[in-house]
């Protein structure tokens, strides 16, 4: 139970902490369709974030809700990886971290939506049609951007680089991830690790794009409350008003 | 003068122009300003309430928001392809505004400064721009009626969800009432300054409204404002900030005070709190994606060319 | 006594917020050397805000304290003059915005050194030793980067152009000031713009640095606790910690 | 030869060696490398602490957090001093910090993710630096020997500090105290680490304590810093992350467990949690800064030739 609950503020935590990230776009885009495709992005993932708070919160049992979650707890208790936590960069390394998170979201929400956990399997069934579309766009994106000028070309693979050290904490097994899987609830992360490969090496094929040869799993702990130091001064952003005017409704 | 004649005389009968018909260079021209500049509205108008996304108090009104903005660059959308009807790019019509040779709405030079600030925007300021824009449901020319239209149903929505947020603040805790009460002030005048200083002082007023392109005069709307935003803020328990406020029963409307025209003007001139910020925004947007649109079109190319070579 | 209050936290907001955006470049400046001024700068301007808003607590007389001020207001209540909150942007602008503030800080604790209010007048003079000293670093820095290289040049004309609009705040007289000038404690801000108008000049002249023709005074209000879009992002990060761990000590 | 053994009679003689007098080629190299090395940790180190002076919880804890980082900056600058004296610059020093091709401490890549662990970096971290510094007040290189004086001074004021950091927390409300403990946990085999690998492991240590350039081995270091630490943590009522740990009679010290040096090689091969962060910071600072440095030797120049002009 505590393991659900830690797995579940995962999920609902990438989809906060991304969608936050995403929405630092709203009006700063590099072109108005841009601008639409990340707000919709950013609201997709606020949306995921507050079914699987909301059922944390549930199966937490102590009367806290999805705002409670997203707003009263400091990093520590933050269990997203930390990719999605990165700062934006330029708007082709959002695109790429879109596009690796991406990948794996497909991957995992897809094994979910067949849970046997129903309530688990209907919020990933729902989450799955938005995730879906967005790994499209995203890895349109990386093809056309990949295999466009030289500079959009050298401005990917350097997303990429900069990136892919932060990947393999997404198929880094803990004690929770173990957990979750023997209980029947998750799939294994290492299948996972194989389809999201696949996917990775097909798109940056196509987008002539490099697979850094540096280990992919440098950089863990997120999903254990070890966060970058950028995490802090996110959610000193997010939670302001919440921290400032406890017990007000908003 | 012939053509003019039944151009006038089919806007007379409330036809709509069409893109491909015969127009007079000055409706053209006219029309090109008055749509680009609206579109340029939308999409600096992301940029007050983006200020409040990463810091909106709750999931729901974070999305919310998230689905505002992006309704705004929704109609920006709708507005620049209006404006290509009438032939001139997009690229074209942002050269414009970021060079300052097109302007944007005044009232988005304003910062936001609290959560309140969500409100009032929603509340006033979509609410003057619902005002302007309802009659332009009935302009002449035909693509514009028609995002005049899809935008307006959002608009509403929006104003809705404005209010909800004023409704919220104004009964909440003694802060949040002080921040929606606030927010009332710094943007009451400002939004009556949305429907453009008297039309008295307007020259190009009457031919407009001959061409359907401007249906009601400046005053006309704000005065439908004022009576309607009224007791909208007496429902909240708010005041508004003019002491000269009060109910003529003679015209069945509200007698208020003029909002600051050397302020509008000071504005207008660049001196606003935020003119450089919003445009400094845009801009910056604007040239660091140049590396994307250029990758994006790049590859658009060497896509046709394999194509072709495919044949 | 409410005038004086509101008169306090001015003095002590503007040493709070430029002792912040300050202390932002510790370990990020352009030369050892200037690292250490710039810490030094911002801890001299925190020593500032504790006594200022020391007194500014009490004379309030609700019990709060200097801590509280700093911590526990939202950015309606703060105020400092904008020209403070701004982003630093580059090294020149910050140190521009020094020179521009330090000119007026040093004339108006010079006169609050002699004011008849004891608890003021000692407060401003053990601030003044370190603002004069503030001054001419600034001063010099100004000098040296404008008739530095072309590029240093522009940079510094370019930070002068910008901040130039919002220098018009520090002398612009309201209810507040007035009611201080009335009561003998504070000078008026018209001799002190005088005084300031004739080392500004002087100063940028030396640097070969031109006066901006547009208006001084276009961003006003801060003083009344009407912002820029700044301020809320930067109080959501200083006071972080009083505000999620409320009642804590540290 | 002749030279060579007079140089290791004299510092045998516990005299000390001063920047124009003839030494070893390996010498100068080595105090070069190990003098730019802490310097270039004393730079690089501003960064964890600088994190939160920005968040810091009080005004007096803003105060005191800004003196410390503004006095690593002042070490900084007494050891690019003292390595200046043998013959190489402090920009060309910069460069090899930049470029990679000399290191900082691997302590400093390691993030700062709560209050607690300026704490930890002040009792821990300044704590191991002090424990390696003490003895290099008596190293045979004359301004290196004078500005560990200096330093060790000021750095065990701040450990002070730190330990008064720790002891608020730990004492403080639930959440502090798992912020404490979580410090330790997380500083504490890094802090081990501060004093490198077992001396059995390095191939230099044998001509460096002949030197004097260093004067104890690194394990002896580590077991005084444990032997004085582990106290400390009980004292704050924290636990150190060692189930290992216990107090040997026989050597009357603790015995422990080693780090996991792996982790240590992978950060230094670059894969630490904060390696790219922190270069980079400092490759920013010192490219954003060149316009600076720049503008100030131009003027510089330009009075120079004013003053030749007007002789």
């Amino acid at each position: 139970r505590p393991a659900m609950f830690d797995w579940l503020c995962r999920l609902g935590d990438n989809a906060l902490i991304l969608g936050h990230r995403t929405s630092e776009w709203c009006g700063h885009g590099p072109a108005l369709e841009e601008d639409i495709a990340l707000a919709n992005t950013a609201l997709d993932l606020i949306g995921h974030c507050q079914m699987w708070l909301g059922l944390a919160a549930e199966v937490e049992g102590q009367g806290r809700t999805a705002d409670q979650l997203a707003y009263l707890r400091d990093a520590m208790a933050f269990r997203n990886v930390k990719l999605v936590e990165l700062p934006n960069g330029d708007i082709g390394q959002t695109i790429m971290r879109e596009f690796l998170f991406d990948a794996f979201h497909f991957e995992l929400l897809t094994e979910l939506s067949t849970s046997p956990n129903t309530r688990v399997a209907e919020i990933a069934a729902k989450a799955l049609k938005e995730v879906a579309y967005q790994l499209d766009r995203a890895s349109d994106l990386v093809v056309r951007l990949g295999d466009g000028t030289e500079e959009s070309h050298a401005r990917m693979q350097a997303a990429l680089d900069h990136l892919w050290p932060y990947t393999g904490e997404m198929f880094t097994a803990d004690a929770v991830d173990t957990a979750m899987t023997e209980a029947g609830i998750a799939p294994d992360l290492s299948d996972l690790q194989t389809r999201w490969t696949a996917t990775v090496k097909d798109i940056l094929d196509e987008a002539t794009l490099t697979l850094p040869e540096r280990r992919f799993d440098v950089h863990t702990g997120g999903k254990q409350g070890r966060h970058t130091e950028h995490l802090g001064y996110l959610l000193a952003e997010m939670q302001f008003l919440q921290r400032a005017y406890p017990g007000a409704e908003w | 003068p012939q053509a003019l004649a039944e151009f006038q005389a089919r806007i007379d009968r409330g036809e709509r122009i069409e893109p491909k018909e015969w127009m007079p260079e000055g409706y053209r021209k006219t029309l090109i300003r008055q749509i680009g500049q609206h579109a340029h509205s939308e999409i600096v108008g992301q940029l007050p309430e983006g200020n409040w996304i990463t810091r909106a108090p709750t999931l729901e009104r974070k999305q919310i928001l998230l689905a505002k903005v992006q309704d705004e660059a929704g109609h920006g959308l709708y507005l620049y392809s209006a404006c290509e009807t009438l032939g001139v790019t997009r690229d074209e019509l942002f050269e414009k505004l970021h060079s300052g040779a097109m302007k944007y709405s005044s009232i988005f030079n304003y910062p936001t400064l609290t959560w309140a600030d969500m409100g009032a925007i929603g509340w006033l300021v979509d609410g003057a721009a619902i005002m302007n824009q309802v009659p332009l449901q009935r302009t002449s020319y035909g693509p514009y009626a028609r995002a005049m239209v899809r935008i307006c149903k959002e608009e509403s929505f929006h104003q809705r969800q404005g209010y909800s947020i004023m409704m919220k603040m104004a009964q909440g805790t003694p802060a949040q009432k002080e921040m929606a009460q606030d927010a009332l002030n710094r943007f009451w005048y400002p939004s009556l300054m949305m429907f453009g200083p008297s039309d008295a002082e307007s020259v190009h007023s009457t031919q407009n409204m001959a061409w359907k392109i401007k249906i009601n005069t400046n005053d006309e709307l704000r005065q439908r404002f004022v009576n309607e935003t009224v007791p909208q803020a007496e429902y909240l328990g708010l005041t508004v900030p003019d002491e000269h406020l009060r109910w003529n029963d003679d015209k069945q409307g509200y007698d208020f005070s003029e909002p600051d025209w050397d302020e509008f003007f000071e504005v207008l001139k660049g001196n606003g709190p935020c003119n450089e910020e919003r445009l400094g925004a845009r801009r910056k947007a604007w040239d660091d994606g140049q590396w994307f649109r250029e990758g994006l079109s790049a590859y658009a190319d060497k896509q046709a060319t394999r194509r072709t070579a495919a044949e």
